[in-house]
């Protein structure tokens, strides 16, 4: 029940507390996704879309941490 | 893309297999909870990856597999009614009622609109004023807050030809009992990564101890799946019992604040009933008295229903890991993915269908497997 | 393992939509109400044209109607549809298209406009794919009876390779080529779909397939066999030819090119791109020896600029793909039962 | 003087169920939109089908949508209509049907059993009329898009005349044939449509008209020209074939049977059976010399038992069709603008 | 068929149109009021029949020509709502109204059904209890009966879903209005035989008598209508205006007396605006208050309109018989089958539009009439 | 306004006042067709019917006095 994709936040506009909106870019097509539940998000962040709205910002430190585990493995 | 490409990369996922390979001495099963990272683990043939011994059960987690018959009775008879638009998301159209399936309604003339997010199901309500706008709102707690979102918009607009036929379950409770069961057999939970990135995961530390129970957060790529079971088997290999998180690009122990108190506004806690697997209490969303005017099984007066959706079928045994679909007499006889008996031979991640698909795998290469039933 | 939900229609007393898609629906329609009684050695052909004999001459003849909504979506509209996919119809039996039918299906309050619009993109089609469109006909249906326009095209074409090109020739060891990247035509016209709107540069890959396949004939490549990529995607016309020819393909999932923004599409809706409808795409069955000529004379034509070897015809004699993807994992892929819907799980 | 209401579209921004009806809103589609679109040889040779050269032999082409509704009537159902609609133009054209295509296009919700029996009809109407269906296409459409099954027919023939059959061959003096009562399959449609609900045993005149050509053309008649009367029925197929020779044409009203039941329907209805459909009926174009031999083998076809001869071309150039009834008046018969609708007045 | 073969017999038409011949010493203008009988000698040629001075003008009693054009926007206005099906005789869907017509409308998606009577708009307004079933009802007292007949079951049955579009026009007071004209030119009238079979011709008696014209009650057969003729020139012949009954067998001095009285219960008289002409008083029929809730035009609450038909055109005259077309400005310039600007050129009974005919047939021979305009 | 074609009444039967109808035939078909508003007309009998109604009843006597006319001229 959980499909959600990373995307790119490329503009925001806000109508009401939550209207908040924006255009996200996901590779090479994009999509206005309500931004309500990630007001800490900006444009150039990227957030997890789950059926048109956002539902978490990615933190980009966490993002890279399974790569440092690999190089302990590798 | 950007965060998904990195962690469907080959030789990474290859390290930490074999570095799984290396940590496992035993077998050990595991229950992934959601139907997305089941999605994960069929596509890219993870389970060809894993250690022989160390076994993936699929967890309750696809609500396809769950959502009551009776809710998709209500969806069918609201469907079926001149001047509805019913919505619904695409994998829910399939799903068979008592009789019939929404695919059937929208066959015979019913205004059935297949939608990707419940705010185009608000737009249509705008839209039509002169129709009822009804939308399946099902699903855990990821789609609960989107849900959420669209009903308080709903309100906020007044919105009064709006409503929502509502089957939200919560998956904590759902772990809970599973844990709870004496013949339960799995030994450590990957949970649901985008459940948590709402739920934050500050209640399974106590689930965890309670049961000795490793439990990780974690992703949907196949990276995220390996390196969950790897820190999985780790803790089980060490004999430990703790809370990790594998997704913390997206999940933090809080979670998602503004979800969870837009989740408090709209719903509030109740039992659910999950198809084949029965009552679990605490499991389930209602809306709130103040939300009540959008309770679409309210509003067409739905009649309560017996829920009696088991027919004979195992599932309840199934989901929860304690028998195999061969194990059930009407697996491949009465029971296929045309005419499906239960729910787990109605999705692909249910893992009766997967077993029908499997044998057939099997049998066109001659052999077949010692608990397959003759044809 | 499946990926698809597997749940077919709990009985078989109406069409559903599904029995369009091109996948298991669609094949259980033909095989148990359409074979039966149009049993003759043309139509069991398995082929989207039937060959036929003609004098001492190879006639072939193919139909396809076009029902697509919205009728203009990027890169194209049903008018270059038609005519395209009935000329690469045609083009995959190795056959050079000679003339066309036109069965136009008007609904009640079209505008005049769109019409026009849609007539003269067939010509131009028409024109640009050397192919004559000499008889037609013209209904017109009752408002909230129709779509706009339905257009029905069928085709006749010439047999110009020397030997049959059908499912039957494909032989162990055949190397299958892909003549470009995938999926585009149905992730631009469901971008196109009220509702969906995403914005994207994607276009439709709506073209004709009749010169690559020419310029392969001419240059000698052996072929095998043809066949164009349409509903049901790349995945449904390889599975339909493995069935076919009763043998195992290998696939190397790394090499299906995909472009960015049909990955991004597939990824928000939960879609396989090897699922998703093409209308400019093919693959081709040519032996080893044949591949390295086959590739480069397609790179040189612009409806094979960006192919690729994606896989082989196995030693196995069990009709089944695999595709083995990055990991090294295989996964044995399957006729959809019915349309591919959007996924949320 | 045109009987019927001359009222055309005050604008012609959008499709009309006019512009289906095959009189002249119709034909300004064609002259307007399509003709000047699709101009080659084949295309403006005016009839219902192309003939076409090939190699040292002439293929015959032609393409049909059949959009009935009811789908079974009295007499007959969809299938049997696509069948022989196709044969019957290709039939026109003096060649032998030998393949036909079949582009189905389904609603969603249509029971199975329907289409079941659809697809027998057709199955028996080719073989009984010797055709094979080679190549087929299915399309299923969202339910509200259509009208239970639309059916495309395509058909391929050899030309068995030695000379073409076609409007320019009409000659001065030529006589011509009808084969048979005019007007049972319109009434008979509408006699089954909801509304109506006339009593009678009247059956649509639906039929194959392949047989009745080839015996013609095997015992050596000299046929000018052939013309099966379809929508728009006996009148507008004359006024179409006058204006296509350039040709006056005079008709004695007397000489063309209509039956009882037809009759009685087009008087409560105030429609005309001149212009009510027919699916198996034809004319002929003779010269006076062949008119005996015409007329008696026909006589003994299933297809012609009835043929009368019901005009001749005369000296005149005016393309155009004047019938003389029994008090001796005159009258021309005209396209008409659009459907024929029902009458009151 | 019984009743219409023998009254198409060539031989007694011509016995008939021989005695014509021979009675007729001068040129004699009469008029046939039903547009049934301009339709029959259109079909049957019956004009090439007469005597060359004997001229036949086309009454107003053709519904397609004669009905308001605010009554067509009307019609186009209710059946463009959601939710109407709207009902009509097939022959009013192509007549224009100021802007559009019926069959543009249902172009863009009304849903208009052609019916043959209105006692099927009655079945379907009981067979789809949530739409509003309405019936264009137009014409004379033949098809007023009918509309009676139809209401008062509507009525009796309760059908609140059901009503009528009322354009109801009475043949006898616009025969008197024709014959009060100072610039009359018609000599004689050929009076409709159906609308005669429902009121009987008792009033007819005194028309003839005031304006010194004879009547005479005619069928709708080339026989009917030739005998029709000939007796109207023998009474001009020898100078009587009576009252005849051609048509015997279908029409009675009384009348359909249980129609009458139906026909009161339900309509009561009114003045009319007729297309091309104006107002004439005492010349239509509306619902009495009785029947007032079947009122379309209440129910849907139409607005009363300028009737401001005419723009420039001459068909008051022509309907009148004082012009003849080619006499208009507009004619074939302005004014076309394909776009009326006036009544008579809608319909192919019109006097324009059979002109406009007529000029294309004589064109094609190479010659011209005097009176025709350049093309 | 006036199509009214003569048939022959073959069956009757009868609702309620206004709904007095039956079967009537005209040459090769026959129609069901409301005869309320001809009472005096039975089967056997033929009527004029407009718009699904019959609005009179032919008198077979006064049907064939044309004829006579007709052979005073011939
Ligand atoms: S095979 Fe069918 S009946 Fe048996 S457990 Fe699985 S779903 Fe239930
Ligand atoms: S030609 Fe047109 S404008 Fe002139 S009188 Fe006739 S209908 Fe009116
Ligand atoms: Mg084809
Ligand atoms: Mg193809
Ligand atoms: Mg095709
Ligand atoms: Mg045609
Ligand atoms: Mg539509
Ligand atoms: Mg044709
Ligand atoms: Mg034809
Ligand atoms: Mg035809
Ligand atoms: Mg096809
Ligand atoms: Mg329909």
């Amino acid at each position: 029940m959980c499909l959600g994709i990373p995307g790119k936040i490329e503009t925001i506009h806000s109508a009401s507390e939550y209207e908040r909106s924006g255009k996200v870019s996901f590779g090479g097509i994009s999509k206005e996704v309500n931004l309500s539940l990630v007001p800490e998000a900006g444009v150039g962040d990227y957030v997890i879309v789950h059926v048109g709205i956002a539902i978490s910002t990615i933190r980009k430190e966490e993002a890279s941490k399974v790569f440092k585990l690999l190089k302990t493995l590798g | 893309m950007k965060y998904l490409q990195e962690y469907r990369n080959g030789d990474c996922i290859r390290t930490v297999a074999a570095e799984l390979e290396k940590t496992s001495s035993r077998p050990w099963t595991l229950m992934e909870i959601c139907g997305g990272q089941t999605h994960a683990i069929a596509k890219y043939g993870l389970q060809q990856l894993l250690p022989p011994g160390i076994q993936l059960v699929h967890g309750p987690g696809c609500p396809v597999c769950v959502t009551p018959q009776e809710i998709i009775d209500g969806a069918i008879t609201i469907a079926a009614m001149p001047d509805v638009i019913f919505c619904s998301y695409g994998d829910m159209l399939r799903v068979p009622g008592s009789v019939s399936d929404l695919l059937q309604v929208k066959a015979g003339g019913g205004d059935i609109r297949i939608i990707y997010s419940p705010l185009q199901a608000l737009h249509l309500a705008e839209q039509n004023p002169n129709k009822q706008v009804v939308f399946l709102a099902i699903g855990f707690e990821t789609t609960a807050t989107a849900n959420a979102l669209t009903l308080s918009l709903a309100k906020q607009k007044s919105l009064h030809n709006f409503s929502a036929l509502i089957s939200q379950f919560l998956v904590a409770p759902a772990i809970r009992s599973i844990c709870a069961r004496k013949d339960c057999q799995i030994q450590g939970f990957l949970a649901a990564g985008h459940v948590c990135a709402i739920t934050g995961y500050e209640q399974y530390h106590q689930l965890a101890e309670n049961y000795h129970i490793p439990i990780v957060i974690t992703g949907f790529e196949p990276l995220d799946i390996i390196e969950g079971v790897l820190r999985c088997i780790r803790q089980l290999e060490g004999g430990h019992y703790r809370v990790e998180n594998q997704y913390q690009r997206a999940v933090t122990q809080a979670g998602n604040r503004t979800a969870q108190s837009l989740l408090k506004t709209v719903f509030k806690i109740s039992a659910q009933h999950w198809r084949g697997i029965g009552e679990i209490p605490t499991s389930g969303l209602i809306l709130k008295e103040e939300y009540a005017s959008f309770d679409a099984a309210r509003r067409f007066n739905l009649p309560t229903s017996n829920r009696a959706d088991n027919r004979g079928c195992l599932s309840g045994e199934i989901l929860l890991g304690l028998k195999k679909p061969c194990d059930c007499p009407h697996f491949a006889q009465k029971c296929h993915p045309q005419q499906p008996l239960g729910a787990p031979m109605v999705s692909s991640e249910g893992a009766c269908a997967a077993y029908y698909h499997y044998r057939d795998q099997v049998s066109v290469n001659g052999s077949a497997l010692p608990n397959s039933p003759n044809r | 393992m499946d990926l698809h939900c597997p749940i077919l229609p709990t009985d078989n007393d109406t069409v559903r939509l599904g029995h369009g898609s091109g996948g298991a629906m669609t094949q259980r329609l033909l095989t148990d109400y359409i074979q039966p009684l149009f049993n003759n050695t043309w139509i069991s052909q398995a082929h989207d044209s039937a060959t036929l004999p003609w004098n001492t001459d190879r006639l072939v003849f193919t139909t396809d109607s076009f029902v697509v909504t919205p009728l203009f979506f990027p890169g194209g509209n049903i008018g270059e549809l038609a005519v395209y996919g009935t000329v690469n119809d045609l083009a995959m039996a190795g056959a050079e298209p000679k003339f066309l039918s036109c069965g136009l299906i008007l609904e009640e309050g079209l505008p005049m406009v769109t019409l026009k619009r849609v007539l003269q993109s067939m010509a131009k089609a028409a024109q640009s794919t050397g192919v004559m469109l000499v008889t037609g006909d013209t209904k017109v249906v009752e408002r909230g009876k129709g779509d706009g326009i339905y257009i029905n095209t069928s085709g006749v074409g010439q047999q110009i390779s020397q030997w049959p090109i059908e499912p039957g020739r494909i032989c162990r060891g055949d190397v299958i080529l892909l003549s470009g990247d995938i999926g585009r035509h149905g992730i631009a016209v469901m971008a196109s779909r009220e509702g969906l709107e995403f914005e994207s540069n994607l276009t439709s890959d709506c073209a004709p397939l009749n010169r690559a396949v020419a310029e392969l004939i001419q240059a000698g490549v052996e072929i095998h066999c043809l066949r164009d990529l349409t509903r049901g995607g790349l995945a449904t016309a390889l599975v339909e030819l493995a069935e076919s020819c009763g043998k195992t393909f290998s696939l190397d999932e790394s090499r299906i090119p995909v472009s960015e923004a049909v990955e991004g599409a597939c990824e928000i809706l939960g879609l396989d791109p090897l699922y998703v409808a093409n209308e400019g795409r093919f693959v081709a069955f040519v032996p080893e020896s044949s591949s390295k000529l086959a590739t480069s004379i397609l790179r040189g034509t612009v409806a094979g600029s960006l192919c690729e070897i994606i896989g082989r015809v196995g030693d196995g004699d069990h009709p089944q793909v695999a595709l083995k993807n990055s990991l090294g994992c295989d996964r044995l892929l399957q006729r959809l039962p019915g349309e591919q819907l959007p996924r949320i799980c």
